[in-house]
């Protein structure tokens, strides 16, 4: 079977892999990279769960095939802690009990960076937006919305 | 969320120091940070793939299988058939001895719903597995189906599964779960109003965001670890161990950490399969349903049909309930068979009612099985009471909140199924409601009391 | 178009447990030499909560913080068995079982303390922090550290503990029907305020005051998620959930998460928790089963809340627009 | 065999790889990918072009150039469509519109392809190497098309002129009960000019509501001169049944959401 070079960053660090030409960014972050913060809840891009940021924008890896990746830098929930201290949506989501089986977590919390880096301050409206394409069916989402509002609130007091 | 700790303040005592605490989950910062392990997480090198070749057909004989072209696919290690499979006809209520065996792991001669698993396919990759699953050839002769549940109980109707001989489980008390209580006839007979409904649901799926699924390795000494998702560890092993005829010292189970169940990890499904795939391959394997799977092939909620026929007297008490209840099982029994009698246990409902007439049936249709879901056997037959409570209440002129205190169940009254009420606290929810959402009710009824006597 | 608004109520019983199959679980607990404990099931955490709720049950039995527990659970090599979790069983029986290892395992604790300090066990207390006092003179005191070293190392002690819960199978009777089908009933009372378009039979809901009656809130905060939660699926379930949308007609059956409908962020009722705590008379801390009933209530209080809006009865779930647009033009003939 | 991937920087070139056996084009991937991801074994092979100007978005004189590999979300924050973001946005959530493209929703089957039903009402010019193609002919003859369209153009409308409306069952994101799309023209007295008017979901695949055009002409836009439009609105459509809502549920509030669109 014909390997395919790929080469980008993840979460700040160099990864280089020879992959299946044709496999899913996700697979390749799980299967090959062993980074397994992003869940295949589906891989029809209906449930949100794989969810990375790929140059800043929110992407599915479970459509995005990773050769198209190259060059990139990509961020997952498993690179958002820095030195041990969580990110204020980590934070937030842990104060607010917003998490119950955690499987969809990893992903809302992609979805939920990608708007706080360029929303500081989101109305309830726009988290709702931004959350959307994700699927929670513990939760109810509420606490999710509250955990990302609250994170939203601590940033901007920290700025102050 | 609000306490109201002045309820009960007299029958409880709040003198403790961990419980009552709202401590963060342990869980909790493995999710955030993407490092909770959940099944599908463990990679093993040289892992096959599992794919189902399924039913296209709701109900159908199968004349002949072949496979030979799909094992010749590039990275096919190996095709499982019925004749692969120990004890292939299993049913997962055996181990509390609800029998019989009904169901085959992989279809045996027939299909009796669509999507029914018949050929597994394991492979180096979930693609070449795919790509071998269509080349998988099987001659079906399609069969008469039914779906409905009252032409499933019709004479003459298909028969969906031989091993129950008609379309509905039998019961030691027959066709139907019983409980009977009073005299249901004469309650009627004396009530001012006889009013009888019925009530239908659909199958609904549990749609945890984790599909089921479960990945299985060799340990190299005859033992099998099944990293699984499983609700019920050892019920789980145990059914294994009987499908496969292997013993339980065989395998080795680990779970725990799921990305949501609400029922729906509890049949038996991927792991005798994918652990029989390890074991005659020696390699490890992952069997994962695919969110399609999920949706359509993994049991959902059973569909029931409730048809109530109450008697009511015009100052609101209820004097007669009868209740019908028919759960859809779908092909094979799973839970079924329990839920049923589970609603026989719960109706008629959290309300004292001196004649009651309870048969629940569980009803075989050429659908995808049904089995446990939050809720189970009862949350299908709460939607018809209630609604039921509602038009009765209207009926007779009523306010509906008030029409429940009048018929609430009370510490010491005695329920249908003969067991004397205790811990009651319906009155109490009530009027709280009744607070909450300035649904104002007679005095009379905030004074009543679930325990206390003369109140 | 008429924006038509409507409420409804719904009160329901709930029971905990699934007894007409037998229903026992087990659970050992011992300390470390350190004086941590260790609880070990084979019981399931679907994210219910069920590790963190265990570790509270046993450190309040033991008498230690929380987060001297661990919880080591679901491997079939090390956990004693469990029926599994469902039927909202989980905590009650669990639980039932933590606390009887527990108490097993404080016994031997208070006796191997009782030893250090030359007093009699019965004598002694714990103050919830890790210490084991006399009672009435709590400058005696020994560290739970101290008592667990002192058990492995110089007094050769176990401090450990077995628990079992069995409710033994109910039988049916045949013919009446006579049964005791479960141990405790958790229940509620839910009053839902909808709006429904009387043009396109979309429902909105607005409201859900939801009373819930569950026992004892072991964590408030995690009964708290499971209620929310739950009361959501109830509202779900109630307009929204089906893998067959034309039963019995197979056909047309979702496979995805945009077919298989669930309300979204942007559906969301207001919903008010109020809880309410009978203990029961034989769960763990009086806890009852609330993860299943907390999703009831709400499917009748809605169907009713639309027929108190539009004044239709839909008696088949789901509650779709469809369905209430086809009754009401049945309704204007 | 894998699912090898190719990739090419020129439109001819990777026409030419198309002609191969179970080859597919990726755009965005939200369909092609999905097909093989669920065992869509008749994908074999995927191309895809790195032509810059695939992503590009021209807007001169009132005319607009959309490449076909512009991404739903780039459309929505394009600071010149702002009368088109209501439509991008109607597609998927906030990762999907990341990833779907203006070319793929072409060939969205219903109850997908809501930003095609915009594009059939604003009388879009489909481009590939073949040559251009009114959307119509080009929606009508997509099962069989095989060239990778490259870009989609159209005149922008004047303000207020484009109306779009997505009906969905879930909030914020949900797919289609059925979407309207709308290019009114009014006189100097109100009286419509000229109407187009598209749905989503009342057939395989994007269609004109070509009666309800007919009967706005002239009429004002109030709840009488709609009247005539609303009553002709279903003519001719074949709605799907999916599991969102039936060709009857369909059909019946076509009107009332038709009505509230223009009334809007």
């Amino acid at each position: 079977m014909a390997k395919v070079p790929v080469q980008f960053t993840l979460n700040g660090s160099e990864k280089a892999e020879f992959i299946d030409s044709g496999t899913t960014l996700l697979n390749a972050l799980r299967d090959k990279i062993g980074d397994t913060s992003p869940k295949g809840g589906c891989q029809q891009g209906t449930c949100g769960a794989c969810s990375v940021i790929v140059d800043g924008e929110l992407r599915l890896s479970c459509l995005t095939l990773a050769e198209t990746c190259n060059g990139t830098a990509i961020t997952t929930t498993s690179g958002l802690a820095e030195g041990g201290v969580l990110h204020p949506l980590q934070r937030a989501f842990l104060d607010t009990f917003a998490t119950q089986c955690g499987f969809c977590t990893p992903g809302m919390i992609m979805a939920a960076k990608v708007l706080l880096d360029h929303t500081p301050n989101p109305s309830r409206d726009e988290v709702v937006e931004a959350l959307s394409g994700n699927i929670c069916r513990c939760t109810g989402y509420e606490p999710i919305i509250q955990a990302v509002l609250t994170a939203a609130r601590a940033n901007s007091q920290n700025a102050a | 969320m609000e306490l109201r700790k002045n309820y009960f303040a007299d029958v409880r005592k709040d003198d403790l120091h961990e419980i009552g605490q709202p401590r963060p989950r342990s869980d909790s910062p493995g999710h955030v940070t993407g490092k909770t392990a959940y099944f599908a997480d463990r990679n093993f090198p040289g892992m096959l793939h599992l794919k189902m070749v399924r039913s296209p057909h709701h109900h159908a004989r199968i004349r002949s299988i072949d496979t030979s072209e799909a094992e010749r696919h590039p990275g096919v290690v190996r095709v499982l058939t019925a004749k692969d499979v120990p004890h292939n006809v299993y049913t997962i209520l055996i181990l509390i001895q609800i029998g019989p065996e009904d169901e085959t792991v992989l279809a045996d001669g027939k299909v009796r719903w669509k999507g029914e698993a018949v050929v597994a396919v394991l492979a180096e990759t979930e693609r070449a597995a795919q790509e071998a699953a269509a080349k998988v050839k099987v001659d079906y002769e399609v069969l008469p189906a039914v779906f409905d549940m009252e032409e499933a109980l019709k004479p003459g109707a298909p028969l969906v599964n031989e091993y129950h001989g008609q379309n509905y489980y039998l019961y030691d008390s027959g066709e139907c779960r019983k409980v009977r209580f009073g005299d249901v006839e004469a309650g009627f007979a004396g009530a001012d109003h006889v009013l009888e409904q019925s009530y239908q649901s659909s199958p609904i799926e549990h749609a945890p965001t984790e599909t089921t699924g479960c990945v299985v390795a060799p340990e190299g000494n005859d033992r099998f670890t099944c990293y699984t998702n499983t609700q019920a560890m050892f019920f789980t092993l145990d059914n294994a161990s009987i499908i496969l005829q292997m013993p339980g010292s065989k395998l080795h189970f680990v779970g725990g950490t799921v990305g949501g169940g609400f029922g729906g990890k509890v049949d038996v499904i991927v792991e005798p399969i994918a652990i029989l795939g390890a074991k005659l391959t020696g390699r490890p394997v992952s069997f994962i349903y695919s969110r399609e799977e999920e949706m359509q092939i993994s049991s959902p909620r059973a569909a029931e049909k409730v048809v109530i026929k109450d008697g009511v007297m015009k100052d609101g008490r209820i004097v007669a309930r009868k209740v019908t209840g028919y759960t859809d099982a779908g092909a094979y029994s799973r839970h079924s068979p329990y839920g049923a009698q589970k609603g026989a246990g719960h109706y008629p409902g959290p309300y004292t009612i001196p004649n009651v007439w309870i048969d629940t049936y569980c009803v075989y249709t050429n659908r995808t099985p049904s089995s446990a879901m939050r809720g189970f056997g009862v949350t299908i037959g709460d939607f018809a009471l209630e609604v039921q409570m509602d038009k009765l209440a209207r009926l007779i002129g009523m306010d509906p909140l008030e029409f429940r205190f009048i018929n609430a169940y009370r510490d010491g009254d005695m329920k249908a199924h003969r067991q004397p009420t205790e811990g009651a606290a319906l009155i109490e929810c009530m009027q709280e409601a009744s607070r909450a959402a300035n649904w104002p009710v007679a005095e009379k009824y905030m004074a009543m009391s679930s325990y206390r006597k003369g109140a | 178009m008429a924006i038509r608004r409507g409420r409804g109520v719904a009160a329901i019983n709930y029971p905990t447990g699934m007894n007409l199959g037998g229903d026992p679980t087990q659970a050992l607990v011992h300390s470390t030499p350190t004086g941590n404990f260790m609880v070990t099931l084979s019981s399931v955490d679907l994210g219910q909560g069920m590790k963190q709720i265990m570790a509270q049950i046993c450190a309040e039995t033991i008498g230690v913080p929380t987060d001297r527990v661990v919880v080591d659970t679901a491997d079939t090599d090390t956990g004693p068995h469990c029926m599994g979790t469902f039927a909202s069983r989980g905590t009650h029986r669990a639980g039932n079982a933590v606390i009887q290892a527990a108490r097993e395992a404080r016994q031997v604790m208070l006796e191997v303390a009782a030893e250090e300090l030359e007093v009699n066990a019965s004598d002694l207390e714990t103050d919830g922090q890790g210490n084991i006092l006399v009672k009435g003179a709590p400058q005696k005191s020994i560290s739970i550290f101290d008592v667990a070293l002192s058990a492995h190392f110089k007094r050769g002690r176990s401090i450990s503990g077995r628990g079992m819960f069995l409710i033994p199978r109910s039988y049916p009777e045949k013919e009446t029907g006579a049964m005791k089908p479960s141990t405790c009933y958790a229940h509620a009372c839910t009053v839902a305020e909808v709006e429904v378009d009387d043009e396109t039979g979309e429902v909105t809901v607005l409201t859900v005051k939801n009373v819930f009656e569950i026992g004892r809130a072991l964590n408030p905060k995690m009964v708290e998620q499971q209620l929310v939660g739950g009361s959501w699926m109830g509202i779900s379930h109630a307009l929204y959930e089906t893998t067959e949308p034309y039963y019995p007609n197979r056909d047309h059956g979702g496979t995805d998460f945009n077919q298989y409908l669930m309300p979204g962020p942007g559906d969301l009722a207001e919903t008010e928790i109020i809880v309410l705590e009978r203990p029961s008379a034989d769960g763990p801390y009086g806890a009852k089963g609330p993860g299943e009933m907390c999703a009831n209530p709400q499917i009748p209080a809605v169907a009713n809340a639309v027929f108190d809006a539009v004044g239709v009865r839909i008696d088949t779930l789901p509650i779709t627009p469809e369905r209430i647009l086809r009754a009401l033009k049945a309704q204007a003939n | 065999m894998a699912l090898a991937l190719q990739t090419f920087a020129t439109v001819r070139d990777a026409n030419a790889a198309l002609k191969a056996q179970g080859t597919r084009y990726l755009g965005g991937g939200t369909l092609v990918v999905r097909a093989a991801n669920e065992g869509d074994v008749a994908v074999s092979g995927l191309v895809r072009l790195t032509d810059p100007a695939l992503s590009a978005i021209a807007v001169a004189a009132g005319k607009i150039r959309i490449g076909a590999s512009v991404t739903m979300a780039a459309v929505a924050r394009h600071p010149e469509l702002g009368a088109l973001a209501k439509a991008a946005r109607a597609v998927g959530g906030p990762a999907v519109r990341n990833m779907a493209t203006v070319g793929g929703n072409l060939f969205a089957p219903a109850p997908y392809g809501d930003f095609a039903v915009a594009l059939l009402a604003l009388d879009a010019t489909i481009t590939t190497d073949d040559g251009e193609l009114p959307i119509e002919a080009f929606l009508s003859g997509r099962d069989s098309s095989r060239a990778i369209v490259t870009s989609v153009g159209f005149t922008l409308p004047k303000a207020d002129g484009f109306r779009f409306l997505k009906v969905s069952r879930i909030k914020p994101k949900g797919v289609s009960v059925l979407s309207i799309a709308a290019v009114i023209e009014q006189a100097a007295d109100g009286t419509v000019s000229s109407a187009r008017i598209a749905l989503g979901c009342m057939a395989d695949r994007p269609v004109r509501a070509k009666a309800a055009e007919e009967a706005l002409k002239g009429k004002t836009l109030d709840r009488n001169g709609i009247a005539p439009a609303l009553a002709a609105a279903a003519e001719g459509t074949t709605p799907i049944t999916d599991p969102i809502a039936s060709a009857w549920y369909r059909a019946e509030v076509l009107p009332v959401h038709l009505g509230r669109l223009l009334l809007s």
